[in-house]
């Protein structure tokens, strides 16, 4: 019986795999969402109605506890405003991990009632127990830290010494219990244990450090879920964590990679170091950023401007620019190039050159037009141009160029500056704009950087 | 050390999707751009809830009288459905954004 | 033996033979005699020539002595006095226009051949010296336009104001006009180009310009690559578009001709009245009457700030490019000519044949 | 009210107003008396200033009534017994070839500014009348090299043989040099080009240009974007190589110069007879001695088969679109220059200061 | 026991999987092949030391067989020259389907010699049988039609009825055999119609559809071998054969898609209809070429000419000619563009464009030059010219530009012709080249065609 | 139809093995370029020469007096170790040529 139920279960499993498949790609991902939605629904569906070999049914609590949660799930889901969703995520896997945690020690105090007794089934759902309370506590503490409740200054001394004493006494204790498995209270003091390194394990990570550490979490409630259906057999709850185990374990890998950094720096930070994300220029730091999250900001922008520089002419880029604005406006992206009167090093520098890359003249706005349109710009591409976007001229008398008119980049939404390095341009002096919380830096090459961005973009395209 | 084994060999098809899914999990993640990281992490843990089903066996298979089953069950079966009905729906939010205007 | 002579040209008009294209002439057995000073517009010394194994002689004797007689003038009586009625004469003879010479040489039963009648067929493209000439016309009426309009061609983003990209338009589209298109859009002008023949439209966009498109003009002018004249009932609504897009226009270049008749009038007085100071109009078709009211050929006249410059043998200003190609012209007619021998010239050929101009 | 002063320049010199940028001053409260018929090198009419709302009056009027006159030629003794000694004088003064007109200013103590001295900083950049000219006379040059080569720019391959491109050398690579390479470019030519300030290499090739590289020229010649002059020992390789360059081009355009300094000589009276029959040399700098030795400034010669133009003007024949440019730097320097009112003038700001002569 | 080994076998399947991975990129395939390979190695070593419940070894046959085979696939393997892989890689196949035959025909024999008999165990190995034998005689079907030796028009007529009268009949008697489990005639009887129907199954597939055969055939085999791990409950065999079952299928559709035919149409000119690559004009056929074959030709040559004509110019396409060139020159090969005097509409029309793609003139080469060069190009592309690449002006003295001097492209080895039909050029005339067996066509607007091309060939530089 | 859902329930682990190795079969292979079809063809196709080890197991437990199984089964390995021996050989000759000379 239980085999044709898993059979039924496995429209879901395969369900959870075609939605992970659709999530990981931008033009599916919405549907990928309610796909592995749908399975779950029709997981929980068999799991009501299935026949089970005893117990009362208890239809009462069932429905009361998923109508009140999914009341709760809904409710918080729509009201939590998008800069808090991180938070959210950590909390949800903080809940799923509670779960495996309450059932498995359900199942643990009725092994005891059990005729059979397998030692492996128990090893399983001890680990189940432990893992779910890691996942559970540490989720929790994720949430504190990112909604500003924990505050990232409350670190434990000695971090790496506390964690590795828990661990091994974690350890130490469970392998004890495997060996006499009597006392309960051992189980009870397991899962306190596991609680408190959950705590212990979240809290010395860094801020910017969060989201690798949620993925983590997330994973190990994944394993729990798996674990726990290796308790009751149930090939949904195997599968679908098993899944979610070794997607999040990737994901993990690949948000350091995306972040610079190794898995290895983070867990270190964790243990007590604090490493930012954003490279530090004297006191200041920049953001950098990665080519697919350019190339995804572009593709679902409305209006972009791209403003052509000198760095433009020395990487002689002129013609990939065109070709981006064509892309681009094959997906309906809006594309303008902003031209700053002193662009370049010649009057007319940036003209000679997209002419020759054929861009149409009508797409060219002068600095007036320019600052009117890079209002509704969604972002804004600033290629080899340094001096004719420097908003101290705007904003700053004691600078040399205050008062000279520049491209008022800052008016758009996000701006993307492609350059070599941080040296200055012409003039010689720094520019804000670059420690912007609306910039992101690609370095490198204006030319490498816009063939990496468009070889990307015809990906998503 | 042989009771690890012994798990091992046991739960063979247990290995065998493990293994399975470690690779198709990184064939379907390892193309993600960073963009969807969040989303797809959010999508993850909703899966992840998939725990419930657990938390229903038990309840449904506890007497009525188990009340400590009946207590952890139902209380598992409401945090896993905030988990999986508030992940999905909060996944649903973020991906509002790349759906084109 | 055959003797080819090269006469010398009163005016800038290109060379049929050049130091360099001599020694193309090499592996065929050809004696050269050219006047004395022939190359002076085109900047070749008579040493050059020498040197190159050719004869430097008196114009007597390039006129006696020649089997073949290039000529780019025409000749006098004088010289119709001395030549001998066997030689063959060649060259831009300008049939079409200068009847009266031609007539002299019908009457007189010369054999003479005239390379503006060649076909236009790919085949004798290398012979085509109207294709060539009107190429370089092409080019030079964009660097001319250029060189009288007080103004940038490309559009400058500068400290100073951003200048706009000056409007060129082109009022028919075939070699020359098309090489013009090219230029003035390498310039960095915004090119626009009329044409009657429907090929055009499809010509024009190849070189990234902006075809002018009348409504409901019908018929394709198309005969053999050559316009024909049309309809006056097509003619208005033309007329209305050209004369909006004329008076927007910085440059107005014209190439439209028909062969034979007289250049079709594509702009009035009252257009270039209401033109902008500093306009440009470079008439390319003032030999046969010009596409302005107002050309008059070989001329420079200022119109109510407009300049209008007439000028069918623009090419000519490019003298030593100009005698470069054309000698090339010369070279593949000649040999395409005589190919089985001076004396068996296969007039049924059609090469031959279209440009032949034998008995009345 | 402030009143400012247009003179009427006797040469084809650039109109510090014209009756577009009257429009740009509206918000400002200015009156301005433009001397009759100003505008007529320029082709604006009277008519239009005054439609704009200018005052159109005599010469003795403008020069008595403004506060501040601004001028293109040297005003005569005549003019400056009329001149009020508080007004203040702009323009193009030309401090470094005019001492004598300047000298006498000083003598005076007349206040004038000289547009010529702004510092090459960004924020000068929108005054800077030398870069707008610079531009217009790099273009032009271009222009009138190809309007008096014998020949095509672009390579191009025809029925009639393959024509080569022509091969354009620039030396000096400042705003004028590199506004002549992009053009030569877009024509299609061969351009190289040369230098002795080393940022220059990377701006030339950011127009897709080749720099030419003197082998062990160490000395970085840049002063605040200014070249300096060279020492001696440097410059044998140099000439040699520019020697070389100079007599494979068709067409040279040479624009180096040194602010106070006469032209560095870098073409000899013997390179220019190794030179090719018929290229073509346009010397900017004709106006401070020359770059070539055989330079006579506004003349066209023509040295054993090679056309000089002597010409460090040529932005001025584009008179219209060079009024355009210097009538928007007219504008920001005097509101730079008043931005705190006409009494109280800043005279430590650099711009200022660069560009003021007071007292001796 | 077999637990612990199909545990061991686990490896093998892993380096499959990693292998197979490999393989999908050009990269890294090398690897993967060798990575394959050794899990096939492990594999077998394994499958000879591991315990068999029974049996006498004879390890004498085993080790004969497999050196014999060994010796033999290394050396056939060798010897092969280039261009007939695909017939060998058929070869092989066939001789996967025919180790299946033979093991699941031993298999049937011995299921009257056990005890327990299972319907399920004999369906399987039933199934792997007819899998195994269509795979092994449409294999030698597809090998011999690619080697020539059956020729393309040896076709049957009614294949459609035939193939499926075959399937029905086989269908029947193995349902029959199912219910009886008697007759080993019927087993014998059930092998012969598998064979025969591979045979006509391939039979009558166009040539060019031949790789797609294969691939299907290949993913037969795939399922055969499955099926027999089943039989064995051998999991390195069921994993394998599952793998090279799914991956073979998706393959098979991927090529489809590659050549533009659904697979259905492949089939159905299997099944009777033709439904051949090359267009007919006249009476004389024109090759086609699909954008991956003519990336590959790009890619693998030493010298490349392109010619453009006034289709490049119609077309627009003369900057991403000088794209493909840039990344031909990337990968060493030397690219030139032949101009021909007349190409175009004006004289020098094609310098003008060329020049606006900054071509440099030093690779632009005129009519002798070019003559010169191509007799050493291994490619050329003719980009929308036609009149100037007419052979007839060479040696067709009825041809009204017999004379003209024209591109000798037939000195080349390979032509590829970019247009948008058969229709002629400027001079009206029709043009043999199109119908040279050295010429390829590609279709539609030069711009596409070339776009195609470069994104096709940036997957494999 | 009940042999079937038999053979199904039975072989639950294949089946699942099945989906799994379906869905890392396209992910796998769908962002092949196609020059990589053939040797990609080729590489699979000696990975399905895996049937030899049935031929071995048969072989290893057949009576040495079977003289049918020994000559089926002998015959197999033969042919399936061209297979797998050629196959990989070839498959590498092929991709020698993305080595680039
Ligand atoms: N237009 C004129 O007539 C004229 C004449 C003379 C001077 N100027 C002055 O020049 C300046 C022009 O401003 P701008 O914003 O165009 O240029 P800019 O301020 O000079 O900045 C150019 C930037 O491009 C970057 N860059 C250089 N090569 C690059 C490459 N290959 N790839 C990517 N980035 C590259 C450089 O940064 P990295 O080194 O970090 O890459 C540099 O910061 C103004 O200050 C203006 O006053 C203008
Ligand atoms: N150069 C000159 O001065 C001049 C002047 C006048 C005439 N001509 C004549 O023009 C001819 C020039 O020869 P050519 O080989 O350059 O051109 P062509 O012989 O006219 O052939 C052009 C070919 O390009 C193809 N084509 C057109 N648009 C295309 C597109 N968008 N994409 C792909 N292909 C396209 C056409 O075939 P599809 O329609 O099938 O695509 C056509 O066969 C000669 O006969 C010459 O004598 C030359
Ligand atoms: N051998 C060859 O294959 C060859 C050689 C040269 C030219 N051609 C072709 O011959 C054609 C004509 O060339 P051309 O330049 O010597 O022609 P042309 O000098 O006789 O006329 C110039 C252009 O004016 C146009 N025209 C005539 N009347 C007009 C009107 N009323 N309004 C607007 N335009 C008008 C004509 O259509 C023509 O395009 C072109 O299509 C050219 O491609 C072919
Ligand atoms: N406001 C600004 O930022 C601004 C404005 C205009 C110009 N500039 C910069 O100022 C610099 C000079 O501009 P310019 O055109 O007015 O200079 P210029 O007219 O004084 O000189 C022209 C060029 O000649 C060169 N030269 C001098 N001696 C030479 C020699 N012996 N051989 C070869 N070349 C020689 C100079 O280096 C200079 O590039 C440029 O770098 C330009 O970019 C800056």
């Amino acid at each position: 019986m239980t085999a044709l139920i898993n059979l039924v279960y496995l429209i879901s499993v395969t369900l959870f795999i075609i939605g992970l498949q659709r999530l990981s790609s931008p033009k599916t991902a919405s549907s990928g969402n309610l796909i592995a939605a749908l399975g779950m629904g029709f997981g929980v569906l068999i799991a009501l109605i299935s026949p089970v070999e005893s117990g009362d049914g208890n239809y009462f609590f069932i429905s009361g506890a998923l109508i009140l949660g999914g009341g709760i799930g809904l409710l918080v889901s729509t009201r939590v405003i998008m800069t808090k969703m991180p938070e959210m995520v950590s909390l949800f896997n903080g809940l799923g991990g509670a779960c495996a945690l309450l059932i498995s020690i359900a199942e643990l105090l009725n092994f005891h009632y059990l005729e059979t007794f397998e030692l492996a089934s128990y090893l399983t759902t001890l680990l189940a127990l432990l893992i779910g309370s890691i996942a559970f506590s540490g989720s929790l503490v994720a949430y504190g830290k990112l909604s500003g409740k924990i505050k990232d200054s409350w670190k434990l001394p000695r971090a790496n010494m506390i964690n590795m004493g828990l661990l091994l006494t974690l350890m130490g204790i469970s392998f004890y219990q495997l060996q006499t498995l009597e006392s309960m209270e051992l189980v009870i003091l397991i899962a306190i244990l596991s609680l408190l390194y959950g705590i212990t394990f979240v809290l010395n990570v860094g801020g910017a450090d969060m989201p690798v550490i949620i993925s983590i979490l997330n994973a190990l409630t994944g394993v729990s879920a798996a674990l726990a259906g290796i308790i009751y057999d149930n090939m949904i709850m195997l599968m679908g964590g098993i899944l979610v185990g070794s997607s999040g374990a990737i994901l993990t890998i690949l948000m350091c990679q995306a972040m610079n950094r190794s898995l290895i720096n983070v867990l270190a930070g964790g243990f007590g170091g604090e490493v930012g994300i954003a490279a530090q220029v004297g006191d200041q730091t920049v953001k950098e950023v990665n080519i697919m999250d350019a190339s995804i900001m572009l593709r679902y922008s409305t209006n972009v401007v791209i403003v052509p520089g000198y760095g433009m002419a020395v990487a002689q880029a002129q013609k990939i620019c065109k070709e981006l604005e064509d892309l681009l406006e094959e997906v309906e992206v809006n594309v303008r190039y902003a031209i700053h009167p002193v662009a370049g090093r010649m009057p007319g520098h940036m003209n000679v050159l997209l002419a020759e890359a054929d861009v149409d003249y009508a797409k060219l706005l002068d600095l007036d037009d320019a600052n009117k349109f890079l209002k509704e710009t969604d972002v804004a591409i600033v290629v080899g141009a340094n001096d004719v976007v420097n908003p101290s001229a705007l904003d700053d008398p004691g600078s040399p160029i205050f008062g000279m008119p520049v491209l008022e980049i800052l008016k758009g939404k996000h701006v993307i500056v492609l350059k070599r390095s941080m040296s200055s341009g012409y003039s010689g002096i720094e520019n804000p704009l670059f420690f912007h919380e609306k910039t992101s830096m690609l370095f490198g090459d204006a030319k490498k950087s816009l063939n990496n961005l468009l070889d990307e973009l015809k990906t998503t395209v | 050390m042989n009771l690890i084994i012994e798990i091992l060999i046991n739960q063979l098809t247990i290995l065998f999707a493990l293994i399975m899914a470690v690779f198709l999990g990184f064939e379907l993640i390892s193309k993600v751009p960073t963009v969807l990281h969040t989303p797809l992490m959010s999508g993850a843990n909703a899966i992840s809830g998939v725990v419930i089903i657990g938390a229903i066996i038990l309840v449904r298979s506890s007497g009525s009288e188990d009340y400590l089953s009946l207590f952890f069950g139902s209380l598992a079966i409401l945090l896993g459905t905030i988990n999986v009905v508030g992940g999905h729906a909060v996944t649903n939010r973020m991906l509002q954004m790349f759906r084109k205007k | 033996m055959v003797n080819i002579g090269i006469l010398k040209s009163h005016k800038q008009a290109p060379l049929g033979v050049t130091p360099d294209s001599l020694k193309k002439w090499l592996p065929i057995k050809i004696n050269f005699l050219i006047e004395k000073n022939a190359g002076i517009f085109a900047q070749f010394s008579d040493n050059e020539f020498l040197s190159e194994g050719a004869q430097v002689v008196s114009r007597i004797k390039v006129i006696t002595q020649s089997n073949i007689l290039v000529i780019s003038d025409d000749l006098t009586d004088q010289d119709l006095a001395l030549l001998h009625i066997d030689t063959l004469v060649l060259g831009l003879l300008n049939p079409y226009n200068n009847k009266s010479f031609i007539t002299k040489l019908k009457k007189r039963n010369q054999q003479a051949f005239a390379l503006e009648m060649l076909p236009r067929t790919s085949i004798a493209q290398s012979m085509d010296a109207l294709s060539a000439m009107a190429s370089l016309a092409g080019y030079k009426s964009v660097i001319l336009a250029a060189n009288y309009f007080k103004g940038y061609f490309p559009m400058l983003t500068t400290a100073a104001g951003t200048v706009p990209p000056a409007k060129v338009l082109i009022l028919g589209a075939g070699v020359a006009g098309l090489q013009a298109i090219a230029t003035a859009k390498r310039l960095g002008a915004v090119v626009e180009a009329f044409d009657v023949r429907k090929a055009v439209k499809e010509e024009v966009e190849s070189l990234g310009a902006k075809f002018i498109m009348v409504e409901g003009l019908q018929n394709d002018m198309d005969t053999g690559g050559y316009a024909t004249v049309q309809k006056e009932d097509e003619l208005t609504a033309q007329r209305n578009l050209i004369h909006q897009k004329v008076i927007k226009a910085d440059i107005v270049i014209t190439t439209a001709s028909i062969p034979g008749k007289s250049a079709p009038r594509l702009i009035e007085k009252n257009t270039v009245n209401d033109m902008k100071l500093g306009a440009v109009i470079i008439d390319l078709a003032a030999a046969s009457g010009g596409n302005c009211e107002l050309t008059e050929d070989q001329k420079i006249i200022n119109h109510s700030g407009v300049t209008i410059i007439g000028d069918s043998q623009l090419a000519y200003a490019l003298t030593s490019e100009a005698s470069k190609l054309y000698s090339v012209n010369i070279f593949n007619f000649i040999n395409h000519l005589i190919k089985e021998g001076l004396e068996s010239i296969d007039f049924e050929d059609e090469i031959v044949k279209s440009t032949y101009i034998g008995k009345i």
